[in-house]
């Protein structure tokens, strides 16, 4: 499916080669109406960082981050998901081997940190793989 | 008439059979008297429209170039009368928007001599391929199977691209019409003439004619013929509305699929309209431009249903002079088929390469119902052959969500009017597909021009 | 007051007066709240117990013995009451997990012949306005003063002796199989005198 | 002490700590600065997220606002000038005045000034009958009567007069959007100042056919004859493909040109009716040094009369209509004649 | 067939938000879009083990044996926030490109009814460590089952006329307890 | 659809009277029918206008001491901690709460069950001491809390009632007709069915008079 | 040019002539018929009563919401509140009172339709919603059957009967063999005919089927729903048959007795509520099938085939979009 995520925002900063968005509607929590209350997520706005040419924008520029579905899925599942199978194989696992409670829930709590750590490895890879584009938006309405 | 009922094809998605109505099927054609004056719009074909090259004033004979092409996709306009230019104005057409025209006084019938007017068929083709699309462009040919599409530029086939075959449109799969009909019976050689040149154009060694089996007469004529023309052969197919579409046509004919958002050309095939067949045969063995086509004058309450030769410039009101005058309780006049044609709000619109027929309906069947909620009954993406949501796609471009419109390949619409023809509910579906496709293709210009 | 800024020190320092002060505040109200609680949920207890056998002296919740069920690993709470040291009945904590949803809690009393004295039901998480109909009078009645052995706890679908609530044969089954396995632990389930 | 009140509090206060170190670092490292100023011009900001302003969103605007280094391209028609004074408090700057615009329709064709030609039996939008068609009426140029504009219409500034047609403006209500201009396919809606008085006069007919073509078609179609442009003293008045157009920044509301114009195409709105008499006059066909005289003397009453803010937009609208169908008798009373 | 049946009962017979009335609040604000919904399943699933595991440490190996248990609010809700954070946290140090397209995709989860429900519902079942996992992971697959075919109708409504004055929350109540009326269906089956 | 939650400009605080700020809880910015908050409790709790009644006082208890308290220490807690100060105060009365409902009303505590520490998540606690009680003085913070927690209970028993009429065919346990009342309302469907309609009835009772 | 004025509209100028939406209902009316004879034989003016009942509360709610709530014209005439008024009926027993009968009217098509906006926007079956709204509401009126062939001319009935398939779970309940609970039953052959007590549209199988024939016959419907569903419960219930044939029927059984029928051909084909896609109609059917065998099998209700619909109607959505139909052209050039 050709669907796509897009997210309004504004130009928050240029540098060389990079234009600093920040994001007006994140999904979810910035529609809710609850945000402003919600205190436990501190996390309003978010700023997104995008690779462009950054004359092509202006600071105030009212821009579209658009990128791929498919690309919040792989984030999803390095983000969560991934660690979520090694977490629950973890426990078992120890669980099993062990039969102590305590034990395997601390493995598999402590299995995390390699994890990231290899993910930590990958991080310009996926510094790349996660690239959004960005559009100005037209002033008119569509 | 059984020895081809064996081999009939049709296209395998969605489709409708609308009663056929072919009044003027066994009535032969016949050439309208030349009118008083004809408007000849500068614009009857897709694209670009004509630039005009005569001045009010002018004298003019038939054939002669009065409209020269402007860019590629564009293509000439030739006086079809001799007289006095009068003048150059807007005029009503059947757009339902006043446009440009050339306005010709008929004065006598005096034609460019090196036209020749006989019937004689001429069989050789002594004119080289890129001769002949030069040739056809200059004779202002453009599809006549109601794209109007100017037919040198499908003719010259794209760089890395090639054509492999040839379909000759005999399809006539519109209710009423029968002008192509009456082409393949009266014309039949001539058809397959141009046929040749069109294969020979694109240089391809095969042709299919495509032709529904409601014209059992034409296609024992065609198949008879054929034979000594090497590499054409007649396919005849089941009466399945929109088989006469270019892309529903290939996939029954050679079982190919046109890919979404391709060209026929993207599956190696070209697709001309028998009536095309016939004006590149006229053009090129008889040297005369796309000065008059047949159109079937018909409808349930006309007189005398009739399939004529008509000047283009022609106004509609002398067609239907001819056919007995317009009956009493006419509530629609339609140019072209029930399914696809445009309904005219005036009389005195001129007939242009594209009228393909003239069709009036008595008022009781003119209105639309009311239109009702859609009950999701889903008839309409059964219909669709190009496996499209038609509910979804109208209800899309109501709300204008048109991102999800063109997700939802609004693009792809082939205006077939299946859908709105199926409706239990009476939606006017298609009318607002075609806003939707409008405005999708707006947007998707403009981001094109921003890139 | 200003506003403090926001240094290590005065972070840590505002945070652990705040825990230390809510801590301490909540030690004192569970100190405070732990009798009654404890209370609450003993007169609960004593509340289920004494409308279930007849009068009594002793503290049956003191005198509390666990019985096995027979057939079962499980066993159930027994609540014996003594008037003037003469056992009188017998408070028998029984469940079923037949029930429509989860287990149906009873507390069943029995006098020493096995009789049942009266019945009420402690937790279930049965239909409102359908199982929960058990605890009414009308249905209740029907166990009183009956001996299991000769009354057949089923409902009378299953061929049984029981009534079954309209809509709700299915708690009435489960609350026929509680009681009937609190009187077989009763009868048959360990010490008794 | 009891043991559970000491554990309790080393439990909490370690917990407590470790939370703390935690959410610390959150608020570190993650807390995007945001000017809170937005979220105070936000709610100056009348929220209804119409677009009016050329952003996509109210925040946005506000966003925009709060970055922007002067207000002057920066404008809320719908809050108007109050809020943009607000606005301009909250970020301590300055804002000019600003017109208020409204939206006012520019055909004045209704059903019975123009023959209908043909039935139009599509889908009742404006866009569809546009997109197949010139229209069913001779004008090509006019008024559909199927009421997209009202449909775009958050404010339910508009409505379809039943009787002309045409829509209608309420004026208290429209906040210069800009929805229905872009909606319309004729372009006939265009966005006005809203004028001294909220008063306007301007040319309601787009038609660039031919003057007898035009004038077939439609009775109150503006011929391009010039007279107007000859009237104006101010030259706000021009024409071109046979259509004048009132600039509005010009115009000076002297509401002459609207008694010149042999075909009534030019409007005016929100002036106070003139007596009676004097419509009876005109009814009278008299001859125009008169009238126009009379409609000069009723210029200078024109200053005086009440604020028309609190006219009856209805009323005004109705009483409009009364008087285009009057001009039309006496059209046809001079025909007769 | 024990984790079974907690699973199927997790997901049909007491799913979370349509039988618990846990979760409703992102239930009724994020499930504006589908793919956007799905991925909150996700999400969900690692951050309610994730939880579940950490306060049943601290339950059985804090709390219990100290005897304060009565701080079990406190503390579940305590560790939790933090602890959703820190996984924020660390993410948005190791990879600032997946943080940035996890940002876009998906509201943050913070500690909701939902998860801290869970943690104590594990606790008031009596389940193991091992139970408790998958009764967390199945109620997590029962909060995305429910808000994924809420969101679909949801998105289906959005083209559809409804009443005014049922646009908006009262129509998505009304979707969310015909849902649950339907799912009542499994009543009884565990 | 438009989006389902309404604007923040709820959050509008200019200078109010005391008054107002008591009363806009109630009615105006009700935390259930008007911002939707904490929804979970009203829907898991109402079988019963008294099992509302009950949750709704719990609830405003808490919001209206941990408004104070914080109004109380807002000068003391730097930025950076406030979170999980609030958290800690208001996690602290919750458990007071629990406490003391499970000494004092153990009935009313077995119904209300999980719903009571989910308080401490009921975005609207929460949401006050951050958005209003730690800018306020402990006075204004006791009438927001209570405006607040008023409109919540009232919103509550205004369901439970529903509910439990239509449930039950009785009010506060006392049945006015001897008969069974239509079931689905006191089970989980009826819950979101009863909430839906009673918002949608409100939103247009509130177009009519706005 | 003739007197009249020209009508102007988009192509196409023509429309097909036999099916409108009226034709399309009432053509389901039609295919009731035969079903609602049965049950007059078995259940004789209880079975008025209550279809009566039932199309009188769903046209009269219809009407007074449409034009005192949502203030637009009522549409009766469309026939789907009378549709759903013998569905909802259809659905009940027969001796059900008038008053929850209305009940059942009001929450079909209040709550099941006109809150969505009436016909083509709700996301739920009404009749369906309207029938499990009152079985959770009313269980103990909704589950007691008059007993068939036997009170035909009674108004009020004390006397109530067992569906099979009550009498096979309570059979299984009370552990008796299966032989002897089949014993119990008629013959397959007698239900199939309409021997069987129950609601009032599902007594007879064959009475339902030739309708269902009739509306494949009018193109009313197509066969995909109806056959995925029935074909999925079949295979399944067989397979746990033949695994343990002493705790589980017999698939031929399965399909012939309850609802399942009235429900697989006239329910869930309801337009609104069912995919739009041959392709999505197949797992939609699949699902229902799959849903309505756990319920039976395992569930604590006699009955699965109506939460089967409402559980697959709420899946319909994402049905749609993610089995969209086969696009002409999706394939890539050769
Ligand atoms: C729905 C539909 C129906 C069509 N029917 C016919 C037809 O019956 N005969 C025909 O020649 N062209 C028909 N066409 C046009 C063909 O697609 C194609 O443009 C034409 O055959 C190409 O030949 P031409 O360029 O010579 O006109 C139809 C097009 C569409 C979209
Ligand atoms: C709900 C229930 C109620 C029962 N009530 C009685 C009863 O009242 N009297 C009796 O003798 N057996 C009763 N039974 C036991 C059975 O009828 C049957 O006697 C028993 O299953 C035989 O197994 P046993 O040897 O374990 O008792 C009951 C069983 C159930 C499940
Ligand atoms: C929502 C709902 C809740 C029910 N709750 C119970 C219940 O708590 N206890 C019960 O025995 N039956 C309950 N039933 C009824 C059973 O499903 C089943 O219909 C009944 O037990 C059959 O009993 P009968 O043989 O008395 O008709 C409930 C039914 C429904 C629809
Ligand atoms: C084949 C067919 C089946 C239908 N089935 C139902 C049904 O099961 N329940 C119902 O309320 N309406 C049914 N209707 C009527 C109508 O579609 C229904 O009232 C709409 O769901 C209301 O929006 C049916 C209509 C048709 C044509
Ligand atoms: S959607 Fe387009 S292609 Fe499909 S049936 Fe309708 S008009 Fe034809
Ligand atoms: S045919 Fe008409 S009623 Fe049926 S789904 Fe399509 S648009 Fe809706
Ligand atoms: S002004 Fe434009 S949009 Fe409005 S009704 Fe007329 S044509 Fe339609
Ligand atoms: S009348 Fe036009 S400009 Fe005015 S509010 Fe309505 S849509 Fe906007
Ligand atoms: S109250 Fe918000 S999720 Fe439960």
């Amino acid at each position: 499916m050709k669907e796509t995520i897009e997210h309004q925002g504004i130009v928050s900063r240029t540098e060389k080669g990079r234009v600093l968005v920040n994001l007006l509607n994140v999904a979810g929590c910035a529609g809710c109406h609850a945000k402003a209350s919600c205190g436990v997520s501190d996390i309003d706005h978010k700023v997104i960082e995008v690779v462009a040419d950054e004359r092509d924008f202006m600071i105030g520029d009212t821009v579209k981050i658009r990128f791929a579905p498919s690309l919040g899925f792989l984030a999803l599942v390095l983000g969560y998901v991934m660690p979520f199978f090694v977490l629950i194989t973890t426990l078992f696992i120890t669980a099993h081997l062990t039969g102590d409670e305590l034990l395997a829930g601390l493995v598999s709590l402590a299995i995390l940190v390699p994890y990231y750590l290899i993910l930590s490895f990958f991080r310009e890879k996926l510094k790349t793989t996660f690239s959004f584009s960005i559009y100005k938006e037209n002033t008119s309405k569509q | 008439m059984n020895a081809f009922l064996k081999d009939i094809k049709t296209f395998p998605l969605g489709g409708v059979h609308p009663q056929e109505y072919k009044l003027s099927a066994d009535i032969p054609t016949e050439k309208l008297a030349l009118p008083k004056m004809v408007s000849i719009p500068i614009s009857q074909h897709i694209g670009v429209p004509a630039k005009p090259v005569v001045n009010a004033r002018d004298k003019v004979k038939v054939g002669q170039v009065i409209a020269k092409n402007e860019g590629f996709v564009s293509t000439n306009i030739h006086a079809s009368v001799s007289g006095m230019v009068t003048k150059i104005d807007r005029v009503l057409d059947s757009t339902g928007y006043k446009r440009d025209a050339i306005i010709i006084r008929v004065d006598g019938d005096e034609w460019l001599p090196e036209i020749d007017q006989t019937d004689e068929i001429k069989r050789e083709i002594s004119v080289e391929s890129d001769e002949i699309v030069k040739k056809i462009a200059e004779a202002g040919i453009v599809g006549l199977g109601g794209a109007t599409f100017p037919s040198h530029v499908k003719l010259a086939i794209p760089k890395g691209k090639k054509a492999d075959c040839l379909i000759i449109n005999g399809v006539e799969c519109e209710p009423y019409l029968t002008s192509d009909h009456r082409i393949m019976l009266e014309k039949t050689e001539e058809v397959l003439v141009g046929t040749q040149i069109l294969m020979k154009a694109l240089k391809v060694e095969q042709c299919w004619i495509g032709i529904e089996i409601n014209k059992a007469d034409a296609i024992a004529a065609l198949k008879k013929m054929c034979v000594q023309y090497p590499g054409i052969q007649v396919q005849p197919l089941k009466v399945h509305y929109p088989q006469g579409g270019e892309k529903q046509l290939i996939k029954a004919v050679l079982n190919r699929e046109v890919p979404a958002g391709g060209l026929p050309i993207d599956v190696g095939v070209v697709v001309q309209n028998v009536g095309t067949a016939f004006a590149v045969y006229e053009a090129i063995q008889k040297n005369k431009p796309l000065i008059e086509r047949v159109v079937t004058v018909t409808g349930k309450s006309v007189l005398k249903p009739s399939n004529l030769w008509v000047r283009i410039g022609t106004p509609v009101q002398e067609l239907i002079d001819f056919v007995g005058g317009l009956p009493e309780d006419t509530g629609k006049i339609i140019s072209g088929g029930p399914m696809m044609g445009k309904a005219l709000n005036d009389t005195e619109i001129p007939v242009a390469k594209g009228t393909s027929g003239i069709l009036i309906i008595p008022s009781e069947e003119a209105h639309r119902k009311p239109m009702k909620v859609c009950i999701r009954c889903s008839q309409c993406v059964g219909v669709c052959p190009m496996g499209l949501e038609p509910y979804l796609l109208m209800t899309l471009t109501q709300k204008e969500l048109y991102e999800r419109l063109e997700e939802d390949q609004v693009l792809n619409c082939i205006e077939c009017g299946s859908c709105a023809y199926t409706c239990p509910s009476d939606r006017p579906i298609l009318d607002y597909i075609r806003l939707g496709k409008k405005t999708v293709l707006s947007i998707i210009k403009e981001r094109n021009n921003k890139k | 007051m200003a506003k403090k800024e926001s240094t290590f020190f005065n972070m840590v320092f505002s945070l652990s007066v705040i825990t230390l002060v809510a801590s301490a505040a909540l030690g004192y109200v569970y100190e405070f709240t732990k009798e009654p609680i404890a209370a609450a949920q003993l007169a609960k207890k004593v509340r289920a117990i004494s409308v279930v056998v007849p009068e009594y002296n002793n503290n049956p919740v003191e005198d509390m013995y666990l019985a096995a069920i027979p057939g079962s690993n499980d066993s159930l709470e027994i609540y014996p009451a003594y008037q003037n040291g003469e056992l009188v009945a017998a408070a028998v904590r029984s469940f079923s997990p037949k029930g429509y949803s989860g287990n149906v809690w009873l507390m069943v009393g029995f006098i020493p012949d096995g009789s049942i004295f009266d019945i009420s039901v402690l937790e279930h998480k049965e239909t409102p306005g359908l199982g929960t109909k058990m605890a009414d009078e009308s249905f209740k009645a029907q166990f009183r003063n009956k001996n299991p052995q000769n009354f057949n706890l089923k409902v009378k679908k299953d061929g049984g002796d029981v009534d079954a609530l309209t809509g709700a044969t299915i708690t009435s089954r489960a609350f026929g199989d509680a009681a009937y396995t609190a009187w077989k632990t009763f009868m048959e389930g360990g010490k008794h005198d | 002490m009891s043991e559970v009140v000491i554990y309790t509090i080393i439990s909490l206060t370690g917990l407590g700590l470790i939370a703390a170190a935690i959410l610390y670092f959150v608020a570190t490292k993650f807390k995007v600065f945001e000017d809170p100023r937005i979220d105070q011009v936000e709610e100056a900001l009348p929220l209804t997220n119409c677009g009016g302003c050329g952003h996509p969103g109210c925040r946005a605007f506000a966003e925009a606002c709060v970055k922007a280094d002067d207000l002057s391209d920066l404008h809320c028609p719908v809050g108007g000038n109050d809020t943009m004074q607000k606005v301009a408090s909250i970020l301590g700057m300055e804002v000019e005045e600003r017109d208020k615009y409204v939206a006012v329709v520019r055909c004045a064709g209704s059903l019975e000034y123009r023959q209908k030609t043909s039935i139009y039996e599509g889908a009742p939008s404006c866009a569809v009958a546009a997109s197949l068609y010139g229209g069913d009426t001779g004008c090509s140029y006019g008024c559909l009567y199927l009421g997209d504009c009202v449909k775009s219409c958050d404010f339910e500034a508009m409505y379809l007069d039943p009787v002309t047609g045409l829509p209608v403006v309420i004026e208290d209500k429209c906040v210069a959007c800009n929805a229905c201009v872009t909606s319309c396919p004729k372009d006939i809606m265009e966005l006005w100042p809203q004028g001294r008085k909220n008063r306007k006069i301007f040319v309601a007919c787009i038609n660039e056919d031919k003057g007898g073509t035009a004038k077939k078609a439609c009775e109150v179609a503006c011929t391009g004859c010039s007279k107007c442009e000859k009237e104006c003293k101010y030259d706000a008045i021009t024409i071109e493909n046979y259509l004048a157009y009132i600039d509005p920044e010009k115009c000076k509301l002297c509401r002459k040109c609207v008694d010149v114009c042999g075909s009534h195409s030019i409007h005016e709105i929100n002036f106070p009716p003139r007596k009676l008499k004097e419509d009876a006059e005109e009814a009278g066909a008299r001859g125009k040094r008169e009238k126009r005289s009379a409609a000069a003397s009723t210029d200078t009453a024109v200053l005086e009369a009440p604020p028309a803010e609190n006219v009856d937009v209805v009323e005004m609208a109705k009483a409009r209509r009364l008087k285009s169908r009057e001009a039309k008798e006496n059209n046809e009373n001079n025909e007769s004649e | 067939m024990e984790y079974f049946l907690i699973v199927f009962s997790a997901i049909f017979v007491n799913n979370i938000v349509l039988a618990q009335f846990l979760g409703i609040c992102p239930f009724l604000g994020v499930s504006g879009k589908v793919s956007t919904s799905v991925g909150m399943g996700g999400a969900v699933m690692f951050v309610m083990t994730l939880a579940t595991i950490v306060t049943y440490i601290i339950q059985y190996y804090i709390l219990i044996p100290f005897g304060i248990s009565y701080m079990q609010t406190i503390s579940y809700i305590l560790v939790i926030a933090s602890l959703v954070q820190m996984v924020e946290i660390i993410l948005k140090k190791i990879s600032p490109a997946l943080y940035q397209a996890l940002g876009v995709f998906l509201p943050l989860i913070t500690t909701n009814c939902a998860i801290l429900g869970v943690a104590i519902l594990v606790i008031q079942n009596e389940f193991n460590l091992l139970e408790s996992v998958i009764f967390a992971v199945a109620n997590a697959l029962g909060f995305t089952l429910a808000i994924w075919i809420f969101s679909g109708i949801r998105e289906q409504l959005e083209i559809m006329d409804l009443p005014k004055g049922m646009k908006g929350v009262p129509a998505a109540l009304l979707i969310a307890g015909l849902l649950s009326m339907a799912f009542m269906g499994f009543a009884g089956i565990v | 659809m438009p989006p389902i939650l309404p604007g923040k400009h709820l959050w509008k605080e200019e200078s109010m009277t005391n008054k107002d700020i008591f009363k806009r809880g109630l009615i105006k910015e009700n935390a259930v029918f008007v911002q939707l908050l904490g929804m979970c409790p009203v829907l898991g709790v109402t079988s019963t206008a008294i099992n509302g009644l009950g949750m709704g006082l719990a609830t405003t208890f808490v919001l209206i001491m941990s408004s104070i308290v914080v109004s109380l220490v807002k000068s003391f807690i730097p930025d950076k901690v406030r979170i999980p100060a609030f958290i800690v105060i208001i996690a602290s009365f919750v458990t007071v709460v629990d406490l003391v409902m499970a000494g004092f009303f153990p009935g009313l505590h077995e119904q209300l069950g999980l719903f009571i520490p989910l308080i401490v998540v009921n975005c609207l606690v929460l949401g006050r001491a951050e958005a209003f009680g730690s800018k306020n003085t402990p006075f204004k913070a006791v009438l927001d809390g209570l405006g607040m927690g008023l409109g919540f209970t009232l919103a509550l028993v205004l369901l439970g009632s529903m509910r439990e009429i239509l449930g039950s065919l009785s009010l506060f346990g006392l049945k006015f007709v001897e008969a069974d009342g239509i079931l689905i309302f006191v089970l989980a469907p009826g819950a979101f069915i009863a909430l839906g309609f009673l918002i949608a009835i409100i939103n247009v009772l509130k177009k009519r008079f706005a | 040019m003739s007197s009249q004025l020209l009508t102007v509209s988009p192509s196409p100028h023509i429309h097909q002539q036999q099916q409108t939406v009226s034709n399309l209902m009432f053509g389901v009316v039609i295919a009731l018929t035969p079903a609602f004879i049965v049950s007059l034989v078995v259940f004789g003016v209880g079975a008025i009563k209550v279809t009566l009942a039932g199309v009188f509360f769903c046209m009269l709610f219809e009407y007074l919401i449409s034009k005192y709530l949502l203030k637009k014209e009522a549409n009766l005439a469309d026939g789907s509140a009378i549709i759903t008024g013998i569905l909802l009926a259809f659905n009940l027993p027969a001796n059900l009172p008038i008053w929850i009968i209305a009940i059942g009217s009001l929450v079909a098509i209040g709550l099941g339709k006109m809150a969505f906006g009436g016909l083509g926007n709700n996301p739920f079956n009404p009749a369906m919603v309207g029938r499990v709204f009152l079985l959770i509401s009313f269980p103990v009126p909704m589950t007691s059957w008059p007993v068939a062939m036997e009170s035909q001319w009674r108004l009020a009935d004390g006397v109530t009967g067992a569906t099979p398939m009550e009498i096979f779970k309570e059979g299984l309940e009370a552990g008796l063999p299966i032989s002897e609970i089949m014993g119990q039953l008629p013959s397959y052959f007698t239900l199939f005919l309409g021997g069987q007590g129950g609601c009032i549209g599902e007594v007879s199988g064959l009475a339902l089927f030739l309708g269902f024939l009739y509306m494949l016959y009018k193109k009313i419907i197509t066969w995909h729903i109806p056959v995925s569903l029935l074909a999925t419960v079949f295979a399944l219930t067989g397979l746990f048959w033949m695994i343990n044939p002493a705790q589980y029927a017999d698939p031929v059984f399965q399909v012939i007795t309850g609802g399942l029928l009235l429900g697989a051909f006239y329910m869930a084909t309801d337009y609104v509520t069912s995919p739009m896609t041959s392709k999505g109609m197949l797992i939609y059917g699949v699902g229902i099938g799959v849903f309505t065998v756990v319920i039976r099998l395992w569930g604590s209700y006699p009955e699965g085939i109506s939460f089967a619909i409402l559980i697959m109607n709420g899946f319909v959505p994402l049905i749609n979009k993610y089995v969209k139909p086969r696009r002409f052209g999706e394939v890539k050039p050769a």
